[in-house]
Order: structure tokens, then C-alpha cells, then sequence
């Protein structure tokens, strides 16, 4: 019995091997066990390698692990590109169909050639090889069927029962297969028991839809782009519900455009997109800033520059989301560790522009957007709504006929009252020029310095109510980790490892990327002897904004990761240890 | 309405920073005086400008206004319209602003016909960069920027509005405030997108295209014999044979659904409105589908 | 020209990723047979194109290319043929990268009239990103972003060109392979701004926009009694008559001047190949202009 | 008689105004006199005041005076507005026909009502009034009228003889009713007598323009913003001599775009604009970067944020510039300090962008772009083209027909061979997306890691020549100031003044924006017992910079204005002293 094990499906793209991982995560997580998902795919719509990697375990889990137990192959080039990557004594369950065998060097690894198109055949048609391939994988972890049943109604229960019951037969065919080709069930592979609760089961994306619909965001532009079109695409599907709507603009610059329209008409509006999008949003994020419009914007992070690598794993838009966009506006950007965190993070986003009349970015990452995670349930109750000085539903008191409203009032916290156009005394002007109390264009020096000490003390002081996520057991670690986004589940997998080998870590993510929370990371960082920041990119934007913000330069290393693909608890493991050895902290 | 709403409602105590003689005044006065005739008050009206002279408009007008970036005034606009379909909005701007920098949302905001009224004021230059050519330049055209003469096509924004599906097509001219006023105010009458192209001439940068110079050429559309304003081709043939000169409203479709009405689940009643947080009910039944 | 060119030179090593069946593999074949016929070598074509599915084909041909950025590739075309006037410049992409994001660049190109050949490959929906709606879907069409059915009005790209001033405009069909490539061969010598829409079906994600539905819909205009590819009028009229639906050259004027012929100064010589630094002589008649 | 002065000319926007002050200033500039000169306007057309502050001194000045000699005014708002900056005993020459008056509160200043409008109708029209005013300033300074003799035969000779015979008449009839009026020369506004050596008198924007055609720049795209237009509007009068052209785009997404098109054919081409434009081209500039191709971007910075002070003194973008666009590129960012740097950065910005094939930013500021001022001679010697690995001129050895050029091969400096299309044997694939060395699209995470390396490779140790501009008299001095673009004149009159009173003070000017030139910048700052950077922005961007490249925090201050105004002398003098003496350095 294991309490961990890696799985994982390959094939070609646009052959539906998404079914196969989903059903068979889905049918687990409902059992009870943690999953943590990530897919790798291309930018193209038919053919070339994709595969499914899913993590299982009795306990939480929010990294890929190191290697693989089980690898599902639907073609001979899934053997060939991730056959390396299983543990000794890791089996691969292949379709017969097309002879599989293990590349040359891959040895200690068992090979099973399962009929899974010709079962399928027998049953009624190929396209249930899928089936046939969950079937193989239950019968080797000698799972039981039942839950099954249940995922494979949902799917298929509206095109009758007949077809539930080729599926379910084709799975039960796939599991006697392999169970009669063991001859008896391997512990290795079996999973000891999970709790049986039901948790969430979702992308991150999900969750910032969901998260942004629960804060009352009713209207969403968005231009489809990887990875971050499946948000629009859940609120599609939802938000008529609740008379809210999504336009598919004609550009990034249209959609976050529109959304700061419609949050001027007091609708919590946002658009999402990834790098490009993002860049052609610099303009307008300027206006808003300069307006006091509040706006969300999500930027799932993506392999950049330019068109860069639309489908793979980065984090290198954090100084673009702080900096981006001439002059100087007051900006809130926020990056979520996990899928649970992006649905908090999301409704704390929209309070905060409103509270603060900002723009605020929220900033995910591939894998967290697209990796579909087990999520523990999400209170409804810890959704509050908080709207500031927005005072679309109040009786205003009246005025005179052109004694405009003072929208930007000077007041002691640089946030001024807000009316919203229909309302009978509220009567004013917005305008991204420089402009005076009641919004009219205003270039005098006084008046401009007056605004824009206004506009920047909004988040002189700010800070939200966590800004780290936090795991801090030791008071002088050997070691602070330093993460974003989702690197949170793998450096702490990483830290679990070097604390058996006697290294003492303490980590913090960044849950508050700007205004930098440079209070609340110092002591962290002053209290350990070593700081090592993991993220994602090239140049180490996060261990600069560090420097310049927290200071101690000699002790910050930085662990960097560009290929395209998430680190491994490995990777970050390895790489510590020897930065520690050099520092003689082992 | 108890009190009967004159233009005077509309007016503000900001002098416009117009040269005088501007024809962006008529164009302000006349939109003063629609909204006034259609008994509209200064709260219910939201005018969305982008950046130019003509730009200024908003700030120019006693009603809530949004002075945006430079070609992106419809795209604040629809997002308004969205967050509160009971007010009217006006979008107003150059024809740099509409047919330059912003004519992708132009005519993507035709095609998608949301109950707005949308005014450009055309007077065939860039006025507040100090006269450089614009889409409307014809060949020729002398400016800062075409010293030679302008060697690209003027565009043809109401055979564009037509190309991409407008609904409501229309074109004023500065001098005739009266038909400008009729055209606005059907406009904003009209269940969808009124697209209304000004000639509004600049007295300061453009000799060419004077009052006097488009008095000779328009030709308004009652002067036409039969002219038909449902009749889509025929409005495409006579602005072809007018090289663009008609005015008056030349093409509204009368069985025109706005956007809004077409919104799957969109509500009479304006999103602005609508509660925030969704009931402990329904935020359950969107989690479930997570299980 | 010593050794025949076929349109073998223009093939390259790579496979294309896109699925079997899909349109674009015809337009691929188009473009290299109509390169060969006019007898071009791989290195005097320049292929620039968007992103999309369809935006990939500059990798796919043996010639130099440009994949630039999404709806980007006429901008990075005009200033290339600048830069180069004796190459042959020819843009591609899908109907998002030219209608939607990239409309702007699409309809001021098409005003400019530089002497490129524009390609966009329109399957009414966005492939690469999996299906959602385009501004060429038609009403009530469903997508990914659609579920309900699109409620805009589908883009005409064809009046919309001549509209803008076109002075070549041609529709195609991936299923007409000889008529394509009459139609590029016919652009590629056009002295201006050659638009073509391909009508390029998506057979992944559009189940409607069938290569089918588009063979019983398409009329070819040969088989128009009279019609005439030099009338404008007439050109605007049949395209409305037919819903767009017409292939082959629909308009193109004869006496189109390319816009590198209207430049003041603009010399036959490329760009490319005049000298960099101003000799001394230039150089100090410049400076004493501001002693 | 003094060496130095301060002349400032206003009325009504659209009135002609800028005539006066160019036809003084350039007829004093022939005198060998040195001029800097501001122009004060707004965003409208007609209307609103205006004015031109010049100053004329027998020494090189980079900088404003802190008050005023003369003021000519055209209106009753200008003398209002300005009369408070006259110094005691400062003159204001104002047209007799509105009954000028000084306002309440200002004593010591002279007031001399002189009929401008009415001589100039004598003479023959009203519009003359112009050329009475500088009469008046002619005979108040005591000057000779042959130089503007010279200057109104350019302006106004092809309209004939008898117009330049009145218009000298209208100068003469000013003259000498001012002299009348004195009774004899002020010793005061005499200025000692200048070398008579021939200067050029420009504006930023005319020399950037011309070094970007000397550098061989033989395409520009553009689209007219504030303070930007000039640099395309002198190219399209001129560019058309040498075979070039300039395009007016539909936007500037179109006009970078088309640069970084023709830069790909081989045609040095670049683009210009301010703040919104530039946050417009935020995506294209990654484009650039990703796929290698050389281009040039001038912002000219003004008032942010969003449209914000489109006429006004800003050093906003920097941030921006730097930091713009998703994802991580290789990108060079220089900001000239005077108008001679401005023409030779243009041809340094364009050979760096060609031998490092990266885009670069040459950042200005508007008083540097509109500023007209005296320049020294422009060295044709100096201007050197340099196309590192640019082969368009080469005939390149055949190869296979399939075998493409490897475009992106992987060299150890990072910067890769580059044909150019219509070569015969070069061709290649260039793409936005990650590709491999002949520049087909490859997500392979090795090639992405060889690829990335390769590209920020190429600026490791990238330095310019003169990373800083530099004055540094002292080894161990009380003060750096450290400053960017325009305030380089400013400074370095404040520490003509601090030195006065017995502060030890070098100075640095940052040409070198990014990479930062740390290793250059840090000498300087750890010599200094404090460091006070000089910047017109609200947030501090140099300064930060600093903190984050060199360190030393503790002794970093920071001088900011932010109302849309330029540095005066003094308010740089004086924040100093406070410093330095809470510092007990003075
Ligand atoms: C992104 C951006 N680019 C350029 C500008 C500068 N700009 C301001 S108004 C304008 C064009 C003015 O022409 P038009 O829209 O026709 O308005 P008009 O002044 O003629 O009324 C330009 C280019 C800007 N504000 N923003
Ligand atoms: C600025 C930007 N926004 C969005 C995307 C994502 N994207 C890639 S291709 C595409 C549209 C594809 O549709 P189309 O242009 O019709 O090409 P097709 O795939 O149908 O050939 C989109 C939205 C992007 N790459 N860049
Ligand atoms: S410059 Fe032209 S458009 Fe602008 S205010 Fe003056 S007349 Fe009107
Ligand atoms: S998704 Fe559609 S457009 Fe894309 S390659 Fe497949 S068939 Fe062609
Ligand atoms: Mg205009
Ligand atoms: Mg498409």
C-alpha cells in the first residue's frame, strides 16, 4: 500500500485523451484523494504529443511529483518521450494495437500491452479505448469500480443507458486484463484508503471565474487567448443566470476598455488574458489609474516574450504588471499560490479596486490556471463584499444646478467619494487629463501636484490582510524560500525534503506582489541566514524586487526556472542543497 | 415630466477651448438641444468622448461625462451601456479618434448595435496635433504631415457603417443645426446603434474643407426623389453616386434589436442594479458542479 | 530566368500542424503554385503572416517569413515593402487576426495601396484557440463563446474593402484551388493592394461553414451575365445581392497607382539599398538650416 | 553690463507668439550668444496663455533662470501670470492699447506701455505688433538691428522686399520708442558682447530627427502626439531628399510595428511618440525583442500619467520603459541629457540596435524636445555606422535549398549572423514564438533555455561608450547629484551655487538608462558622503534604479517635482542645503 502515486495519459492532441485523466481524477478525488493535475499540450489544435500528469495521495498535495508509477501510452511516442520518467518497477500500460515497446536505455520498467482497441471493437467501437485505458489503470491499482459508474453516467447518462453500460464494460473489460496479466494485485500500486470527502475538484481558472462572479462581478470582456480563455468561457455559461453577460471584444485593448466603462457605471466588471493581451492593455490600465476607475484584470502568466511558448509554465510578466503603462498611477497586484487562494484573492481583488478606486492585477500562472487540483470546500461565508466610498446606492443629497459632484475630492486618504452616472446630484466629469476636484482638465501646478499626492497616497500605507502566505516553524532557519504563485506547493515538498536532511527553512509566497509588503517580508528575511527565491523566469524578477524593497542583496540566491515546464520538487531540492553546501549551512 | 427640460439644462459654465468659428459647437448645441427635446435630464445622459479637440465635447455639457483615451470612447461606452442600459449614451469624437486609432472598435460597435448614439466630428484633419492629415484627407490634401498631399484613399465611413451591418446611418453637417438636432434625436430614439458622421469643419487647420466648401456639395436626403431610408442598397448606390456628400438619415433598419435585447438573460432592469453577492442557494449549486 | 521554377521550390521540410482536411492546406498550394507561375525565385517573396492556425503558413512555404503578432502582419508587411519595393510581399492570416484585432491595419492598408498581396483565410470562427466566434460568424451561429448564438452582425470584409478605396478585391474558396491561384497571380501583378478573402473552412471547430455549404452558396463571378471587375457600382451591388457570396475578382481598378509610385522622392532603387550616412555636402546643407 | 539675461515673451495661444521669441532668439544666437529657451503652452488650439521663457548668456546655459529680465506682454493675463517672476527692476514691455497695468502686490518692476499695435497699424497691419515687441526689447537691451535684418529677410523675403522693409521698420519704430522712453541705455539689460562665433539653435526633437537620418534612419512611422511631432514633421520636409519616407499610421501599434518590418527588410527605421503611444506599442516591443530585430523608439516623455499633461515637464516612463512588455527581452534604454546628445545618441541608438539586433528607447523630455537652444557645432566625423552582424550587403555562400540560415544560431556573445530578405541564400523563418536557430517555432525545453540564454546573453556586459556624463571635480565629495535628460543643466547650475557657499559636489548625468551601468555608477556613489537624485516624477523611478543596482539606500535622497514644470536652479539649490544640513554637511 502507497499513499502517493503519479499517473499519467498521453497521446496525440485532439484525440480526447482529456477524457481518460479526467475521468479517472475525478473518480478518485470523489473518493476522497488529493489530485494535482497538469497538462502539457501545444499550440496546436490536432496532432503532435500531449499528456495528462496526475498526482494522487491520501494527503494534500499541490506539486508534480519527481517521477511517475503508471504511464498510459496511446501511442508509441508517449513510450518514447515520458518512459524515462517512470520509477523503477513503474509499468506503462499500452494499446497492443500498435506494438509497443520500451525505447533502448529504459530498463526496471514493466510494459503491459493491453488490447485497448480491440476490447473497444468488441464492445461496440474504438472511440471506448479511452474506457478500456481507465479500466487498465484500475485494474493494476486495484481500484474499485463503483465510483466509476457514478463519473461515467454523469458523462454519458444523457445518450441512454446503453452507452453508460458500454463504458462501464469497457473499463471492467481494461480492469480484468490487467488483473489476470499480474496475476494478483501489486501493492506498489495500491493506494491506501482516503478519508471519502467529497472536496472540490477544479483549474484555477475556475475558481478565478467563480470567485469573481461570487464578488458580484456581472460583466466580463475578454479576448480568447491560452491559458486564460476557459474563464470566460465558465462565465459564459453562468453568468446569464444572474443577468450578468461576457463580450468576446475585437481586442484586448476593447475588452479591458469596456470593463472600465462598465465599473464606472458602478458593475463590477474585468476582463483576463495572458501576455500579449496584456501588453496591448497598458494604455487603458493608465486611464483607469488616472480616472480612479476601479478594474480587474487577470493575467494568466505563459511562457513569454512576444508569442513566446502559449502553453507552457512562466512567471515572467511580475515586473510588466507592477511597471507597465507611462507615468504613475496607484496599482494593486495580487498573485495567488493556489486554486483556493485564486478564488479568495479574486473576490479581495474587486473589493480592493473599489475600496481603493485602483486598477488591480491579478496574476496567476500556467499551472495553476490550467493544473485541475483537488480544492477543499469554498466558504460562502468568507465572501464579504466590501465597496469603499462607492456610493452608487445611496440617496444623494442635493446641490445646485453646477455645483458638480467633487468625484475627486482631497481628502485625508486620497480616496474620494464615488457617484455613478444616473444618479440626480452626482453630476460630474472624468477624464484621464490631469484634472481638478470635480473632474474638469487642470494643469495648474498646484492642482496637479495636489492630485497626484492625492491619487499615490491612496496605497501609501497599503496592505491586505495577508500578504504572505506563510510556513514559518523555525526562528533562525538556515533558510527563507521565497515563492510565487504556483511554485507554494512544490518548494514546500522541496522544503520537506532538506528538513529530513537536518535544513531548517522557512518560506513565505508573495500574495501581495505591489505595493511590495516590504515590512512584512523583512523579518523573514532577517532572521534567516540564507534566502533563496524560486520563480519561474530568466532574470529574477521576483529576487530583484527583494533587493530593492527588503535590501540584503549578499544573502539572496535565486533557484530559476524558463524551459516552459514547472519545476520538480527535485529540481529545487538539488539546487538549495547546493547553494547551502557553498554556504557550509550542510 | 413636471417641468418641462430646456437646452439650457444641458449648458455648463465651462468656455468651450474651441477656436471660435469651430464647427464643433453646432455639434454641441445641437446635442443640447435633442436631448432637451426628447425630455431627457442631465443625470440620465452619459456622454463618452475620446481625445481631440472635438474630444472636449464631454466636458463641455451638463450631463455625467467620461473624456477617454485617444479612440477608445465606444469601448467605454458599450461597457457602460452594459452596466446600465436605462441611461442613454452618447459617444462623440474626432474623426482621427473614430476612423484612425479607434476604427476597429467603430465598426465593431456597429456590428454590435447596443442602444448608443455615436457622433464624429468630422472635420477631415487632426486638429489638436496642429493639422495632420486624417482617414478622411482626401488625395491631395495638403497638411503638416502630407506637405506634398495626401497619397491614401479617403475613407468612407457611412459606406462603411453600412458594410458592416449598421442600423442606423446618418450624417449632419455643422451649418444645419436643426437637421442635426431631427438626426440626433432620432438617433437615440432608435432601438440600437446610431452611427452619425458630422461634418464639422476646422476653421483653423483645414482651407479646404470649409462651410463654404461642403454647402456647395451636400446633398440632403429629402432632396432626393424617393429616397427611402429602410432601403439598405439604395442608400449604398446614392452615397456611392454623392461620393459620401448625402446627409440627413440615410439608412435606419426599423426592425433593429439592440444588443441588449438579444443578451441571453439580460434583464430590463440595469445590471447596476442587480444584487452582488449570489445567495448561499445558488453559490452552492455553481460549487456542486465542481464535486 | 534560366531554370523553370516550380512550385516544388517553395515547399519546405516542415509538416504543417494543421488537421487533416482543413482549408489552409489549399490556400498553401495556391500560394506556391501562383508563386511558380509568375516565375518567382523562394528568396524574392517575403510571406508575413498573424497568428492562428492560419497564421502559421509563413512557416510552411520556402520563402522568407514573418509570423509576427496577433493581427499585426500588414503593419510588419508595409513596412517591409518600404524597406524593400522589389520584394514580393505577401500577408496572410485567419479572419480574427484581419477582422477582429487586426481591422484597423486591414482597412488602412487596403486605403494605403502599397503594392502587397493580402491573403486572409476565413473560416468564421477562431481556430487556434478552439473555437470561439469571429466577426465573420453568422448570427446565431454557435461557439465555445457563443453557446446561445452569436448576437453581432457578421463583417462584409469585401464592401467593407471597397468601401476603404480597394483597388483589388477577390474572394476565393479552398475548394477552387485554379481559381485561387489565379487570383493571387492576379494580385501578385496587381499594381496596389491585392484583398483577397478565402473562404478556408475550419473542419475542426465549424460545423456549419462546411466545405459543402460553401460550394452550394458560392457564385463564381464568370457566371454573371455582364459583370463587369472594373465597375465599383456594380461590384457593391452584386455583393449585396449575394450576400457576399461571390468568388473571384470581384473589383479591381485598372488604373491603381501603388502608393510607392505617390511618394515624393521615392526612387525605384530599393530603400534598402541607398547609402546611410549623408555625404558631407547633405550634412552640412541640413545643419546650416538651423544656424 | 551683464552676461546673462532672461527674456520671456506671452500672450494668447494661436496669436502668433512664437514669432517674436524665435526671431529675437535666433538673431542673438547669430550675436554668438548662447539661448535656452522653454515654451509654457496648453492643449487647445487658440486661446489659453502661452509664453516663451528665453535665456541669453555669453556661457553656455542648459537651463532656466529662476526670474526674469524682461517680459513682453501681449496681454493683460500674461503680465498676471508672470510679472511676480521679474526681478527687481526687471522691465515689462506691453502693448499701450489695453492699458496695461501691473497687478496688485508686484513693486519694483517697470512698466513701459508701448503702442505695438498701434505702430504696426501705422506701418501697415496690425499683425506686426510682433516685430514692435521685439523692437521694444531691441531698443531696451541697447542691441544692434543689422542681425535681425538677416533673420526677417529668411522669414519674409520670398514675400518680397516691401514686407521685409516694414517689418524692420516696425522693429526700428519699437526700438527707438523704447529708447525714447528710457532716455538713454540700461547698463542693466546690456549684454557684454558675445564671441560671434556661428552656433546652430535647435530643439530636441529637430536633432534627434537629424541624427536618425545622419545614422542613415531612412524610414519613420509615426502618428502625431505631443511633445513628439516635430522629430516626424522635419522628416517629412527633408527625408524625401535622401530617397526616404515618413508614414502617417492609423495608430502607433501600426507605426512600430511597420519600423520593426522595415528594420527586418534592412532599412534603419524607427518610430516616436510620448506616453500613450508608447504604452501602445508595449506588445510590439516584445515582438522586437523575441524575434531580433533592431528598432529605434523615441519617447518623448511629458506629463503622465494616462493623457495627463500632454504640454507639460515630466520624467515619468522610465519605469516603463525599462520594464515594459511580458515576458523578458533583451532591450537598451538611453535618455540623452542635452540637444548635442540627442543627435548623437539617435546614431548610437541605431547602431545598437543593429550590432545588438534589440530594440531600443531613447527617452527625452519635453523641455528637451521643444526646448530651443543653443548647440555647438555637430561633428560629421563623429558619426560612425556601425551594423555589427547585419550581412544585406554580403553575398552570402550557397548552400542546399532546405538548409535555411541560421538566423538564431547560437553564438557566444548571443548576437547571431543576420541576412536579410531577397538574399539569395538567407532565407530563414522569423517568428514571435520560441523557435530554434534557423527560426522555425520549437517549445523543446532545451532549445527554449539555449534560446533565452542566447538572447539576454547579448547584453550581459553591455556598456555604451559614455554610459554617464560626467563632472566630477572632487574625490571625496559632500554630494552626487545624480540626474537624468533636461535637469542636467539645472544641476549643474545649482552646483555652481552650492560650491559657492563651500559644498564639495560631482555630478552625474545617467545616459545609460538600462542595463543600468552600475559598475560606472557605483565609484561614484560610495566617493560621496550622500547622494541626491534629481528627477521630475512623483514615485522617485532613478532613485530607485540606483537602490536596486548599486545599493547604499542609506545615503540615496531624492529631489522630485511633479506639477509639470521644469526645475529652477534655486528649488534644486535650496531642497539641497536642507539636505545636506539635516546631514550637517553645510
Ligand atoms: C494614443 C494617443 N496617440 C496620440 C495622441 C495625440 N492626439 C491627441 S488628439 C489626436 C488626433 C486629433 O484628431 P481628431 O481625432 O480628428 O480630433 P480633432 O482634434 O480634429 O477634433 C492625436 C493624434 C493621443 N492623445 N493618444
Ligand atoms: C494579442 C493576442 N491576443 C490573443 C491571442 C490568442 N490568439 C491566437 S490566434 C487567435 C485567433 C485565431 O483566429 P483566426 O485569426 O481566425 O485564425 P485561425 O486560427 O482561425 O486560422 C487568438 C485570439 C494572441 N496570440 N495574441
Ligand atoms: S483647431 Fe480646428 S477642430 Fe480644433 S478647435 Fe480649432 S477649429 Fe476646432
Ligand atoms: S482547428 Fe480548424 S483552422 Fe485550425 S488547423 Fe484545424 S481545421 Fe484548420
Ligand atoms: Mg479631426
Ligand atoms: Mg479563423
Amino acid at each position: 500500500m502507497v499513499d502517493q502515486l503519479s499517473w499519467k495519459v498521453g497521446g496525440q492532441q485532439g484525440e480526447g485523451i482529456e477524457k481518460p485523466g479526467d475521468l479517472f481524477a475525478t473518480a478518485l478525488n470523489r473518493l476522497g484523494y488529493y489530485l494535482y493535475g497538469y497538462r502539457h499540450f501545444s499550440s496546436r489544435i490536432k496532432g503532435g504529443h500531449t499528456n495528462n500528469k496526475i498526482r494522487v495521495s491520501t494527503r494534500p498535495v499541490r506539486a508534480l511529483s519527481d517521477d511517475l508509477d503508471i504511464l498510459v501510452a496511446f501511442d508509441q511516442e508517449t513510450i518514447d518521450l515520458n518512459a524515462k520518467e517512470l520509477r523503477k518497477g513503474g509499468v506503462i500500460l499500452a494499446d497492443a494495437r500498435w506494438n509497443p515497446r520500451l525505447p533502448d536505455g529504459i530498463e526496471n520498467v514493466r510494459l503491459i500491452a493491453v488490447p485497448f482497441t480491440a476490447i473497444a471493437q468488441e464492445i461496440g467501437s474504438a472511440l471506448m479505448k479511452n474506457m478500456v485505458a481507465v479500466g487498465a489503470t484500475v485494474g493494476l491499482m486495484d481500484l474499485p469500480v463503483e465510483p466509476f459508474q457514478e463519473v461515467v453516467t454523469e458523462l454519458w447518462g444523457r445518450k441512454g443507458t446503453a452507452v453508460v453500460e458500454k463504458n462501464m464494460q469497457a473499463i471492467a473489460r481494461g480492469a480484468e486484463f490487467v488483473r489476470q496479466e499480474l496475476g494478483g494485485p501489486l501493492e506498489e500500486f495500491k493506494l491506501a484508503p482516503a478519508d471519502g470527502k467529497k472536496r472540490l475538484f477544479m483549474i484555477g481558472n475556475e475558481a478565478i471565474a467563480l470567485g469573481a462572479l461570487t464578488a458580484g462581478a456581472r460583466f466580463m470582456a475578454a479576448y480568447p487567448i491560452t491559458p486564460a480563455s476557459e474563464i470566460m468561457e465558465y462565465l459564459i455559461k453562468v453568468l446569464p443566470k444572474f443577468g450578468g453577460t461576457v463580450i468576446q471584444t475585437e481586442d484586448e485593448i476593447a475588452a479591458v476598455t469596456m470593463a472600465i466603462g462598465a465599473n464606472y457605471g458602478g458593475v463590477r466588471a474585468f476582463t483576463a488574458s495572458a501576455g500579449p493581451g496584456i501588453s496591448l492593455m497598458t494604455e487603458a490600465i493608465g486611464l483607469a489609474g488616472m480616472t480612479e476607475t476601479p478594474v480587474v484584470i487577470v493575467d494568466t502568466q505563459r511562457g513569454g516574450p512576444s508569442t513566446g511558448l502559449p502553453t507552457k509554465q512562466e512567471h515572467s510578466d511580475l515586473n510588466a504588471a507592477i511597471y507597465s503603462t507611462h507615468g504613475e498611477i496607484p496599482k494593486i497586484v495580487l498573485a495567488p499560490s493556489t486554486v483556493e487562494e485564486c478564488f479568495y484573492d479574486m473576490v479581495e481583488a474587486f473589493n480592493l479596486a473599489e475600496e481603493y478606486q485602483v486598477p488591480v492585477i491579478v496574476l496567476t500562472d500556467l499551472a495553476l490556471a490550467l493544473g485541475k487540483q483537488t480544492v477543499e470546500p469554498l466558504d460562502y461565508d468568507r465572501v464579504e463584499i466590501r465597496r469603499g466610498k462607492y456610493l452608487g446606492d445611496t440617496e444623494l443629497p442635493p446641490r445646485e444646478r453646477l455645483d458638480l459632484f467633487k468625484r475627486y475630492e482631497l481628502t485625508p486618504d486620497g480616496i474620494s467619494p464615488r457617484p455613478i452616472p444616473g444618479q440626480k446630484y452626482g453630476i460630474h466629469h472624468v477624464t484621464g487629463v490631469e484634472h481638478n476636484e470635480v473632474g474638469r482638465p487642470s494643469e495648474g501646478a498646484a492642482n496637479r501636484k495636489a492630485q497626484m499626492d492625492k491619487r499615490l497616497r491612496k496605497l501609501a500605507h497599503f496592505r491586505m490582510k495577508e500578504p504572505l502566505r506563510v510556513y514559518a516553524p523555525h526562528a533562525q532557519p538556515d533558510v527563507l524560500f521565497v515563492g510565487i504563485n504556483s511554485t507554494e506547493g512544490v518548494i514546500r515538498e522541496a522544503i520537506e525534503r532538506l528538513e529530513r536532511e537536518g535544513v531548517k527553512a522557512n518560506h513565505i509566497q508573495i500574495r501581495q506582489l505591489h505595493p511590495f509588503p516590504a515590512d512584512d517580508v523583512r523579518p523573514y528575511v532577517d532572521a534567516a541566514e540564507q534566502v533563496i527565491v524560486v520563480e519561474q523566469n530568466a532574470t529574477a524578477q521576483l529576487a530583484h524586487l527583494i533587493r530593492l524593497h527588503v535590501g540584503a542583496r549578499e544573502k539572496i540566491h535565486s533557484i530559476l526556472k524558463y524551459d516552459g515546464n514547472p519545476f520538480l520538487p527535485k529540481e529545487i531540492t538539488e539546487q538549495a542543497k547546493g547553494l547551502l553546501k557553498a554556504k557550509e549551512l550542510i | 415630466m413636471d417641468v418641462k427640460v430646456s437646452f439650457k439644462d444641458f449648458r455648463n459654465d465651462v468656455p468651450p477651448n474651441w477656436c471660435p468659428g469651430c464647427g464643433d459647437f453646432a455639434v454641441l448645441a445641437a446635442m443640447q438641444r435633442a436631448f432637451a427635446n426628447l425630455g431627457l435630464r442631465p443625470e440620465q445622459v452619459a456622454v463618452v468622448s475620446g481625445i481631440g479637440c472635438s474630444g472636449r465635447i464631454s466636458g463641455y455639457i451638463h450631463t455625467y461625462g467620461f473624456h477617454g483615451t485617444h479612440g477608445r470612447a465606444l469601448a467605454l461606452a458599450q461597457g457602460l451601456k452594459i452596466a446600465n442600459r436605462d441611461l442613454v449614451v452618447v459617444a462623440a469624437g474626432g474623426d482621427g479618434d473614430g476612423y484612425a486609432i479607434g476604427l476597429n472598435h467603430t465598426i465593431h460597435a456597429i456590428r454590435r448595435n447596443m442602444d448608443i448614439t455615436y457622433l464624429v466630428m468630422d472635420n477631415q484633419i487632426y486638429g489638436l496635433t496642429k493639422g495632420q492629415t486624417s482617414p478622411r484627407s482626401a488625395m491631395g490634401f495638403q497638411t503638416k504631415s502630407t506637405p506634398k498631399g495626401s497619397i491614401e484613399a479617403p475613407l468612407s465611413p457611412l459606406m462603411m457603417a453600412l458594410a458592416a451591418g449598421g442600423t442606423f446611418v446618418a450624417q449632419g453637417f455643422s451649418s444645419d443645426v436643426n437637421q442635426l438636432v431631427s438626426i440626433i434625436e432620432a438617433g437615440i430614439k432608435h432601438r440600437g446603434f446610431a452611427f452619425i458622421n458630422v461634418f464639422s469643419p476646422c476653421v483653423t487647420f483645414n482651407k479646404v474643407n470649409t462651410y463654404d466648401w461642403f454647402r456647395e456639395r451636400v446633398v440632403p436626403v429629402e432632396t432626393i426623389e424617393g429616397y427611402d431610408p429602410h432601403d439598405r442598397k439604395l442608400a449604398m448606390q446614392k452615397l456611392m453616386e454623392t461620393d459620401g456628400m448625402l446627409t440627413g438619415i440615410i439608412y435606419q433598419d426599423p426592425d433593429s434589436v439592440a444588443y441588449e435585447d438579444r443578451i441571453p438573460g439580460f434583464r430590463k432592469e440595469p445590471l447596476v442594479r442587480q444584487p452582488l453577492k449570489p445567495s448561499r442557494e445558488d453559490f452552492e449549486a455553481l460549487v456542486a458542479e465542481f464535486v
